[in-house]
């Protein structure tokens, strides 16, 4: 028998545990050559923010060891022109569409929260209160509990689709924050956002990204996330959903034992374009061997080892 | 048919200094790419290097199934590449991205390249020899030893005009510098180019001044590859308005007066 | 004509600016039958507290990507044995000698910083006030500015010995604190800690480490070491120590350009234990190179760019 | 003389399931050598994976400077390592750690290897073998494809017992089980033993209680491996007191009485 994947985000039923972390799948139809996007529980497409966004000088790309510095700066192309452009493939998918929403002040995010309640084909929002690439609407709001959770009941006050807050890593207590953010309302948390760093061209001396500082992913932060989602889960009772620096399905099964209920594939994305299915797949994988017969069982396993 | 595939290493062979020519078993994007295209290349199974490295397709053999690269060593990913072996496998995505906008056949036309940015222009070169496209080549390089792709040129019947830095071989310049002696560019269908930043840039200038069509191939530290994830972001002025165009999905090649050269 | 590489580090004068970080390179002795030890600019040696200490349970160790995390714990044999036993080989060196120390009490860094002074052999204390791998005497006194202000002050009330103060990474406002330590008279600063990170056993289900989270440390971790540098470079005027990653005179070189006046190899020295040797001689060959005949001009020259 | 060289590979062969057995031209780690001790060898110049592997000297050929290896594919090291090619360089450190305490010469002595725990004991008993003592080797595997090193114990005159988890070759059970019927090594001077943890643990709780002395080769993961950084403690009980010993420079042979099992 089958072993049964699937998981529920916050009221988003998804399939399976596996999604994609925003920013590293485009809108889903850059990877459609690739995979069938409908074989994935989930897709979170890249943050989206009210007008449309130009995004930060280049070099906006740097790769470092087992991983990679991004300072592309939300650059979008805005609410209304998702909804007119990318809203009905998205309703065409049988997989879910969760929208990465930015603002610059607290209004917009109720405002986006607003103006996305309802549209066909969008079953939820990541709200990104951690992006360290932009000045507002960034990690300013995720660095601090009272501002993380006034973000999330802005949003939740606004719309009636399930609020996924993701959290920032750069933060001295991030079970603090999901705390405050769980009371003022979320329905699920993500993490971990991209972890602060630069890199220095040491032959023009000067920062190698264009912005000087940028988000560090893939696998080099997975220690760090695992560590958070562990530590989140011990503070939160709503579901999480793990990322950072996942390649293979063991590295999702380290999520989902520290306590994640989903995870997402970002970075991986780009080195292997069909690495989320083949994540999929491992966990099936294992499950069966293990003779586990529901994920969810496996979901927080590692605590009560 | 999908766009990632694995190719088996067929030859490596140094040809100039820290540059070496390989040849993939890739029928599938030999059959299907067009001059100025790319692949997408996996240098390495382990973390480090992480991400995939950009090379051009250099030429492609269509019977035979071949895919040839032409690359130069800078870093640790292409300093890999240079170290496999005939029958590694080697993981390719492509082809990607938007080539060369091609000329009515025939036509008069003129081709710039710097350096390694020669690579892609030879198989444009062949592709522009099938259409009986009169060639004249601006070949440079920082000197003889250094000078990519002159032989191939010559065999497809072009005109080859070479600059070097030095003046070890041909003009004792840069291919701007050599340009500007030359009036021949200018009373053709367009130009196109690949090579190093300024080069392009102040050939770009000199065709905008002489209102000669030109395109020009970009780089830009890339990510996805295939215009997800907005890490090769250029800019590019359209009816005067400026915004980031893709270098992987949008290009690699612009026309050359959109270009914002900065 | 060779550059010059001598630094002064808060009062400590290396005669290049590389030093071991603490934790990696034991005493001093255990790497003497590879490199020798005086031609670094100085050594950091093993975390010591007033009394020994069994550190954690093992496994204490855990390779990530381009990483690793540790969880030794401050094992260590205690300051008078430190005294007794290494000092009269530290004062036969000479490199300068710097000693790591660590407390569990506000009280007790004062104390140790007291016994230390005057002891020959030892040029300055390195005060680590970010080690994630211990309840107390570690990190917590580092994430927070009032708590590493306080531990500065007592440090510096009980000893004559220049006092370099080492920043953790896991703040959300690094510069902050740099700023505190500074004010609360910090002859230097040193950073970056160990990132706090764990890994997952997914066959046993249960963390990899006895202790469940460590410390990350190597390649992994530099662009984050990087940008902290970069950060406290803005914030104080006292020097820095950059670590994080180091393996190579490029990396060094990174650190020097974003603001730190010296560095120290850590992980490093495990995979190549003449990685110190070789990024003194990396540095000297840049210079040279460049045409600089002063270390001390790069310090923070991507600031001025 | 230092203790970090660069040797070639000289030759790498499967010899059992996953197993492979490697010889390096190391002619200074083939004089200094003593059994027990290990090297600590980088897999891969790359940063991925980025630390040493500690593996044991199984075998030494002082005259043609040869160092030998036998190890067991189980992770990123020891796959690359299995993936050297003649000719490769591969960077050791070495001899690291204290290796077993000789017994009197022409001493009876019994060796205890379980699956490849039997890795160092054969430089062990080939040692034991030139001071004439009598050896008796209680030799542990899966199964009978995966036994190692029967052939070579043999050759050196040892005597051997074999036992198998399937009974597919000798007794059917482990080694503590061949041994609980053999009561031999209950008369020797020392046994010797290396293999997985509750083997060890049952043997050394066996000898304890025959007041036999015995000494066990641990494993713990290692970052320096040359006791700077104290990830590799292991728990040592001497005279009723308990403390961290490093299994890189105080051991990895420790006496199995002192050895807190847990
Ligand atoms: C569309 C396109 C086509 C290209 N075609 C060729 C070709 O045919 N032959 C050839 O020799 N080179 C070509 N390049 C450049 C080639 O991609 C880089 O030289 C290569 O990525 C360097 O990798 P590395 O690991 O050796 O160097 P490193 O410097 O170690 O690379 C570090 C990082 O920077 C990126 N990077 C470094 N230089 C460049 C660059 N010039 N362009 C984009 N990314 C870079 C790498 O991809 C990697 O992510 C092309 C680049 C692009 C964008
Ligand atoms: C003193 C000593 C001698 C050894 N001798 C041999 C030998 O002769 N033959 C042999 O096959 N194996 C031997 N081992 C075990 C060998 O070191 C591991 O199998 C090897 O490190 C695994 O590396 P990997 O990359 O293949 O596996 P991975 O599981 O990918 O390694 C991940 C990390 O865990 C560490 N690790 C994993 N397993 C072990 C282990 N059992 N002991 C220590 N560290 C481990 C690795 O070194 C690495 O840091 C010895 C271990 C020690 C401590
Ligand atoms: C190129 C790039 C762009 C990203 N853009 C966004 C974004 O728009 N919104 C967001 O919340 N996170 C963004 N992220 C962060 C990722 O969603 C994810 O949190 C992070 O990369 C860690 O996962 P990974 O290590 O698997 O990539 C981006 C990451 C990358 C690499
Ligand atoms: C095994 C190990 C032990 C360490 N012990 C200490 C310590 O006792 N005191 C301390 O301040 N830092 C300690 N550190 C942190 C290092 O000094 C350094 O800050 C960190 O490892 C980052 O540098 P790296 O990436 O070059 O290793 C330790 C690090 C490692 C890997
Ligand atoms: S490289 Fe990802 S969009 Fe171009
Ligand atoms: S491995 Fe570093 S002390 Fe043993």
């Amino acid at each position: 028998m089958r072993p049964n994947l699937q998981v529920n985000i916050g009221g988003i039923i998804m399939k399976n545990p596996v999604t994609t972390a925003s920013g590293t799948f485009g809108f889903g139809p850059e990877y459609s050559p690739y995979l069938d996007i409908n074989k994935l529980g989930a897709i979170v497409v890249k943050g989206t923010t009210l007008e449309p966004r130009e995004g930060n000088i280049t070099p906006r790309m740097a790769e470092t060891p087992a991983g990679m510095l991004n300072s592309i700066g939300l650059q979008n192309p805005g609410a209304d022109y998702l909804i007119e452009k990318y809203s009905p493939y998205f309703a065409g998918l049988t997989t879910k569409v969760i929208v990465n929403i930015s603002g610059n002040t607290v209004e917009e995010y109720a405002k986006l929260a607003a103006k996305l309640d309802g549209v066909p084909g969008i079953a939820g929002l990541e709200v990104n209160i951690s992006c360290p690439n932009v000045k507002m609407g960034g990690m300013a709001f995720g660095a601090d509990a009272t501002s993380a959770a006034e973000v999330t009941r802005a949003v939740k006050g606004s719309t009636n689709l399930p609020a996924i807050v993701k959290l920032s890593p750069n933060v001295t207590d991030i079970a603090g924050i999901a705390r405050a953010v769980e009371g003022a309302g979320a329905d699920a948390l993500s993490l971990i956002n991209t972890l602060l760093g630069m890199s220095i061209d040491i032959h023009r001396r000067k920062p190698v990204l264009g912005n000087i500082m940028g988000g560090l992913s893939g696998p080099a932060v997975k220690p760090v996330a695992v560590r958070s989602v562990w530590q989140v889960y011990q503070a939160v009772k709503i579901p999480l959903v793990g990322m950072g620096g996942i390649v293979t399905a063991q590295d999702a099964l380290e999520f989902i034992l520290a306590g994640a209920t989903a995870v997402a594939v970002g970075t991986a994305n780009f080195i292997n374009p069909l690495a989320t299915l083949e994540v999929v797949q491992g966990i099936e994988d294992y499950l069966i061997k293990q003779g586990i017969s529901d994920i969810t069982e496996l979901v927080g396993a590692a605590h009560r080892s | 048919m999908s766009k990632i595939m694995d190719a088996k290493v067929l030859g490596v062979y140094p040809v100039a200094p820290a540059t070496y020519y390989m040849e993939l078993e890739a029928p599938d994007i030999a059959r299907l790419a067009v001059p100025g295209q790319f692949v997408h290349v996996r240098c390495s199974d382990s973390q480090d290097p992480l991400l995939r490295r950009p090379i051009s397709i250099h030429m492609v053999s269509r019977p035979k199934g071949v895919l040839a690269l032409l690359f130069r060593v800078v870093g640790k990913g292409t300093e890999l590449l240079a170290q496999s072996k005939v029958g590694d496998i080697i993981n390719l995505m492509g082809p990607l991205g938007k080539g060369f906008t091609m000329p009515l056949p025939g036509s008069r036309v003129a081709v710039a390249a710097g350096g390694i940015g020669a690579a892609p222009l030879v198989f444009l070169v062949q592709e522009l020899a099938h259409m009986k496209c009169q060639v004249t080549v601006y070949l440079g390089a920082k000197d003889k030893k250094s000078l990519l792709c002159d032989g191939q040129f010559e065999q497809m019947e072009a005109e080859v005009v070479i600059a070097t830095d030095d003046g070890s071989l041909g003009y004792k310049g840069t291919v701007p510098g050599v340009m500007s002696k030359h009036a021949d560019w200018k009373r053709t269908a367009i130009t196109y180019m690949c090579g190093p930043k300024p080069m392009m840039r102040d050939i770009a200038s000199m065709l905008a001044e002489a209102d000669v069509p030109g395109e020009a191939s970009l780089e830009e530290h890339m990510g996805c590859g295939i215009g997800a994830c907005l890490s090769c972001a250029t800019k590019i002025s359209h009816h005067g308005e400026v915004t980031n165009k893709r270098v992987c999905a949008d290009g690699p090649v612009f026309p050359s007066w959109q270009v914002v050269w900065e």
